[in-house]
């Protein structure tokens, strides 16, 4: 069965997303969505495993040989992708048990409706990964994007409903381009493998239409990944969804966005087109930095804790802009380490004040007050994720921050490491007015002194939080991989 | 509509017509123009005019929400049922060619025809299923 | 006290002539001087006192001068 | 003993183990065998270097035990275990969890073979140790806190810097000797400085010490300033400016010593005091100025807990330790009053004491290099030390005047806690060659000349005289209720009078900068918050149309840019 791991990795949530919706509401619904999600990281593991001890898979399906057929190609890129796709959406699985049970106003019979859209949304995301061709890419978007609007909307707030459907206009007009993009390419070369398209496309790199269908590729994946100014849907999208949805999509959604980027601009036109000749760094660059000030800013200034950390997700994705844009191979490794820190920050972040809102029912700071005294784990659990946030030493964080500013330096941009640390210390700035109130200001009146959060919650969510301190020390895999990673990426590698 | 006799008349010639050619067009797929999606829609656009028609009721009476239900995911997974059952009888994922041992081509007509049929089924009670939720609003 | 004091006072006198009874090891030439630790101890404590005395009144300020 | 094991990793993963072991004797047992096992774990292991970690493209040395490093990660482990035993009665989790995790940070620091690894314990410490301050849970206390964590991240963020200056100018990270040639080694040597609290720079160390807790106190004066002694010591042996700045550091807070009326801030301006003579020992840099460093700092640990442990339990019965408002607690605590009175016999180095044996050994190493300039105001300051921590504090707490406070006397685990500091300082008195035994360097010295005791106890008598004198005639001032202006004035009360134009003796134009300076933070700040803030447009959810609008106009930049 070891070959078909590529086309598993999406078969099997697919299958089991139908069938959690056939199933009756109960427990029974969330263990097979449980399972599903364990055996995704299980295929993930073995494929990362296999990617790096025997090099790229390939896997054509049904039979049909590339380029002809869809290939299901994994390189070490997407190998590694799939693993924090895959282990984020099992964690928060387990995570979303007692949110929809309990918090979300979910009849019960609509229960099972949650599970399946949340397979279904991981099956969009590991597709995109996982695929080797560019219209499937577009497809799994759409998959993805769909079950993700429907996510959010279930949340509690009726802003939800305003929220989930600005995503969708916006959504679905970066699908549109991006399938504009493709549909151009294909025009001008006849083929839709990226291995082929990138072979065929310098004979006709220098035409308008070419250009065209970069300018489409550019806006739309920037609008899907909420590159600063396109960001705009995301703060309320994330701000209103459950809190189980936010932890999941701010932890894949964008990061899935970024690995299409670095997909189309280093595999499919190759890093000399794109930022030699196009010079897309001069539009990535100036935005990236615009957009870690900015949201770093804002973020300081709200009082709704999960917008905060919404926006602070906007400045995480300038992070991961600014490495890409460095176009080394350091600025790619602390772009694509980024990917998996930041996953494991705001999982942990976001899962933290899901613990919160279950039990003081809103995530607003004059609420949180004194949260800290009566729910130390879960607080615990954000200042643990908020110092990986900031990029303190022996945290995850620390590492992307690490190799960005290395990366600045070696391109000698003094300023640009200068900005990464200040706009570090814009972070301190905004977790420590979260953690100042949760622990050192006393509870409001009226507020019921409910006790910590149930284990069901807080088991995943130290899980992460534990992950964050893990891999600040043992490197191999958030920095060692994400190395190779981009050394397939930027071609100069074994 | 009650007091319309001629829609609703109309109607009822029609609705065989409509659901005959929705049927023509899905086996039709592997052929000419035409599959899965055009047909799920003609189907459903069957049933959409019925309940136009006769009534959301009436509509609902004949096909419950339940068999939509059911039928939403049943499609799915005849679609990933016959990519696995390519995997289990040895080919990749979706390679219609193993699924009759003797001859190939005859095994890819029977793979297209149920991916097609899969993909028929899941479009139709989709299409049937927002026309509920959006003519139920209100109520 | 007095006893203490006098009795202080008696211990000074005996460690100042205990000076001429042993050869002292001295590196620097003033350590050599007869009781030199002796009275630059004491010097050096009254010298503190008094600057310190001075000292406070420019710096000194009532308990709550910061406030908090 | 495991092989290559930190014992840093001993403390600070037993730290969060600690938590769950239950409330009461169970945790404190399991607490107090953590420094024990990672001082048999230290003992254990031979000099070398252990577990090297690749963390990115660098190496880093994690455990380096040689000489240095030993004795300091020594005294660490023994200052760890009295402070368990003093705060055995302790029931608040936040004070138990960082009361290992600092140490162990602190043990980490002086193992670690790495700038790198060091940087990492520094900050750790930094931010374990704040929570001993935060503890005392008054908003004093918390502002003092803030302060103290501004200048310790402060100085993390400036080794940071030297670090990284230092690593692209030399491609190394090893922590040896780094001298001031170049700007990463300057960098570096002020941010050492700020934790060894050197003049100028030293005022977070009063500031916020006295405002910690009871076990809190005793704790920080343990390891944040003797971690950057052992940082001076390796990096910057020998370097000529240490001795002034030491002497400096020597001088100036014994006068600040004299009229404060805080005993725990005396203390703290004492202990400013005492790492004056180490920085000598280490700008000095000969192997007998290391060796004297090293012995003053391993020393200066012992007594100051011991110190800080009497005041403990004077604040802890007595409610206060402002000499204005003690005296006559003799009658009420003997044993505390006895053995108060051994610390301070320590710390002003009496025959048989520890400071007799260790001080000398950095007045010997100046004395043999021929500073005599040091020298004399080194002596001075041993004078002034015997005068307000050997004389003034007991004598205020214990004795003086009857203040009419009766109280019980100080718990018995911290009498236990007490008692072994005593024991531990007065074996070092007694017998020097153990602990010249661990030095770094070997040395053949007796401190125990007839010359040598004599010559000081010539020194500490007469100054009581002179104390007895200045008592006696009423010229010794007393003890007021008042807080003393030090250069902490500057951002306490300087900046603040300023920012709001009160401060009329600045002249105009000075004034009008900084009100202009400030106007414009505060207008850019509003700026900020304008267009940032809540209602800000960059905060606010647009209109779908506008996003798309934007959309398309960046859709158009971006064709128009790539056309061209």
């Amino acid at each position: 069965m070891t070959e078909h791991l590529p086309v598993l990795q999406v078969v099997v949530p697919l299958i089991a997303a139908p069938l959690c919706a056939l199933l009756r509401p109960g427990r029974a619904v969330w263990l097979l969505a449980m399972v599903t999600c364990a055996l995704c990281l299980l295929i993930a593991a073995l494929l990362l495993d296999r990617v790096l001890a025997q090099g790229v898979i390939s896997y054509a399906m049904g039979g049909w040989p590339a380029p002809w057929g869809i290939e299901y190609r994994v390189d070490a890129a997407n190998a590694y992708m799939l693993l924090i796709v895959a282990a984020i959406g099992a964690v928060v699985m387990a995570f979303a048990r007692t949110v929809v049970e309990q918090r979300i106003r979910l009849p019960a019979s609509k229960q099972p409706w949650f599970y399946a859209t949340y397979l279904l949304c991981l099956t969009g995301l590991l597709g995109m990964i996982v695929t080797g061709d560019a219209f499937n890419v577009f497809v799994f978007l759409e998959i993805s994007s769909l079950s993700s609007y429907v996510l959010i909307s279930i949340g509690r707030d009726r802003r939800a409903l305003t929220a989930a459907y600005q995503y969708l206009i916006m959504g679905t007009i970066g699908a549109t381009f991006i399938l504009i993009g493709i549909g151009f390419l294909y025009v001008m070369t006849g083929t839709l493998n990226m291995a082929d398209l990138a072979a065929r496309l310098p004979a006709v790199a220098d035409t308008r239409t070419v250009r065209a269908a970069f300018a489409f590729l550019t806006i739309g994946i920037s609008l899907k990944l909420a590159l600063f100014p396109l960001h705009l849907w995301l703060p309320n999208a994330y701000a209103y969804a459950p809190s189980a949805v936010t932890a999941f999509l701010a932890a894949t959604a964008t990061k899935v966005a970024i690995y299409v980027l670095l997909r189309f601009f280093f595999t499919i036109f190759g890093a000399q087109f794109s930022f030699g000749t196009m010079r897309l760094d001069a539009i990535l660059l100036p935005l990236a930095l615009a957009g870690i000030f900015s949201a770093s800013v804002v973020a300081i200034f709200q009082t709704n804790v999960k917008r905060m950390l919404a926006y602070s997700s906007v400045a995480q994705i300038g992070y991961m802009i600014l490495g890409i844009s460095l176009v080394s191979v350091t600025g790619l490794t602390a772009a694509i380490s980024h990917l998996f820190n930041h996953a494991l920050m705001k999982g942990t972040l976001f899962m933290a004040l899901g613990c919160v809102s279950f039990r003081i029912g809103a995530v607003s700071l004059d609420r949180m007050a004194g949260v800290g005294r009566i729910m130390p784990w879960t607080m615990g659990a954000f200042v643990i994720g908020g110092l990986s946030l900031i990029g303190v030493p022996m945290t995850a964080g620390f590492v992307s921050k690490w190799y960005l500013i290395l990366g600045a330096l070696e391109r000698g941009w003094w300023p640009v490491a200068l900005l990464v640390l200040f706009t570090s210390l814009l972070a301190v700035v905004y977790i420590w007015r979260v953690v100042e109130t949760a622990y050192f200001q006393p509870a409001p009146e009226g507020r019921a002194t409910t006790g910590e959060a149930p284990l069901a919650l807080l088991v995943p969510t130290w899980t992460l939080a534990l992950a964050n301190l893990y891999f600040g020390l043992d490197t191999s895999l958030n920095a060692g991989v994400a190395r190779r990673a981009a050394e397939a990426l930027l071609g100069v590698g074994p | 509509m009650q007091q319309y006799s001629v829609p609703r008349l109309i109607t009822k010639l029609l609705l065989p017509l409509i659901l005959l050619f929705a049927l023509y067009v899905q086996f039709h797929g592997d052929f000419g123009p035409g599959g899965g999606f055009q047909a799920g829609v003609i189907f459903a656009a069957g049933f959409v005019l019925y309940a136009l028609v006769y009534g959301l009721d009436n509509a609902r009476r004949i096909m419950p929400p339940w068999l939509l239900r059911v039928g939403v995911s049943l499609g799915v997974l005849i679609y990933a049922g016959v990519g696995v059952a390519g995997m289990l009888l040895g080919g990749a994922f979706l390679d219609y060619g193993v699924l009759d041992s003797h001859d190939p081509v005859h095994g890819q007509h029977l793979g297209i025809l149920l991916v097609e049929l899969g993909v028929g089924i899941t479009v139709a009670s989709v299409m049937i299923s927002i026309f509920y939720a959006f003519a139920g609003r209100g109520r | 006290m007095d006893q203490f004091f006098y009795g202080l006072v008696g211990i000074c006198i005996v460690l100042l002539l205990g000076d001429l009874l042993y050869h002292k090891h001295a590196t620097f030439s003033f350590e050599s001087w007869f009781g030199f630790f002796a009275w630059y101890g004491f010097i050096c404590c009254v010298a503190l006192v008094l600057l310190a005395k001075q000292m406070r009144k420019v710096v000194k300020r009532d308990e709550d001068y910061y406030g908090d | 003993m495991i092989d290559g094991l930190n014992p840093a990793l001993i403390l600070i993963g037993g730290s969060l183990l600690a938590l769950l072991a239950p409330q009461g004797r169970a945790r404190n047992l399991f607490m107090l065998a953590l420094p024990v096992l990672g001082a048999l774990q230290l003992w254990g292991l031979p000099y070398g270097e252990y577990a090297r970690i690749e963390l990115f493209d660098l190496t880093l040395t994690t455990l380096r035990l040689d000489g240095l490093s030993f004795a300091f990660a020594l005294v660490f482990h023994i200052a760890a275990l009295l402070a368990i035993i003093y705060a055995w009665r302790l029931d608040d989790p936040v004070q138990q969890v960082a009361g290992l995790l600092y140490p162990g940070a602190a043990v980490g620091a002086v193992l670690a073979g790495d700038l790198v690894t060091l940087f990492i314990c520094w900050e750790l410490a930094a931010v374990s140790s704040v929570f001993l301050i935060w503890a005392r849970r008054t908003q004093r206390a918390y502002h003092a806190g803030m302060r103290y964590l501004l200048a310790q991240i402060g100085s993390g963020v400036l080794l940071l810097a030297g670090v990284i200056v230092h690593l692209r100018a030399t491609g190394s990270i090893t922590f040896e000797h780094l001298g001031l040639d170049s700007p990463g080694g300057w960098l570096i040597f002020i941010a050492f400085g700020i934790k060894a609290a050197f003049p100028l720079l030293h005022n977070w160390l009063q500031d916020a010490y006295p405002e910690a807790t009871v076990t809190g106190t005793v704790l920080l004066s343990a390891f944040t300033t003797k971690m950057a002694i052992y940082a001076l010591a390796r990096g910057f042996a020998g370097t000529e400016s240490l001795i002034t700045i030491g002497t400096l550091m020597a001088m100036f807070p014994i006068f600040y010593a004299v009229i404060e009326n805080d005993l725990r801030r005396v203390l703290a301006y004492s202990m400013n005091n005492q790492l004056g003579f180490m920085v000598v020992g280490v700008g000095i840099g000969t192997p007998l100025g290391l060796d004297g460093a090293v012995a003053h700092a391993f020393a200066d640990i012992l007594f100051k807990a011991l110190l800080f442990m009497s005041m403990g339990a004077v604040l802890l019965r007595a409610g206060t330790v402002n000499g204005s408002e003690l005296g006559g607690l003799y009658k009420s605590m003997p044993l505390t009053a006895g053995l108060c009175m051994v610390g301070a016999a320590s710390i002003s180095a009496f025959p048989l004491f520890s400071a007799f044996v260790t001080k000398s050994l950095i007045l010997e190493a100046a004395a043999r290099e021929g500073h005599w300039v040091s020298f004399l105001f080194l002596l001075f300051a041993s004078a002034g030390v015997f005068h307000h921590a050997g004389i003034k504090i007991p004598f205020f707490a214990f004795f003086a005047h009857d203040s009419g406070i009766r109280c019980e006397e100080a718990p018995r685990n911290m009498l236990v806690a007490m008692g072994l500091a005593a024991a531990l300082c007065v074996g070092i008195g007694v017998f020097p060659e153990a602990l010249y035994a661990i030095l770094p360097y070997p040395i053949a010295f007796d401190p125990y000349t007839t010359t040598h005791v004599v010559t000081q106890l010539q020194l500490l008598a007469w100054s009581a005289l002179a104390f007895s004198v200045l008592v006696r005639t009423g010229i010794y001032p007393p003890e007021l209720r008042s807080v003393n202006l030090d250069f902490d004035w500057g951002y306490r009360k300087l900046m603040p009078v300023v920012a709001t134009g009160v401060w009329g003796a600045v002249s105009r134009g000075w004034e009008a900068f900084n009100t202009a300076v400030e106007h414009l933070v505060k207008r850019l700040i509003a700026g900020l918050a304008r267009h940032h803030g809540q209602y800000g447009v960059l905060a606010t959810t647009w209109p779908t149309g506008s996003m798309v609008l934007w959309a398309v106009v960046l859709l158009g930049a971006c064709l128009i840019f790539y056309y061209l």
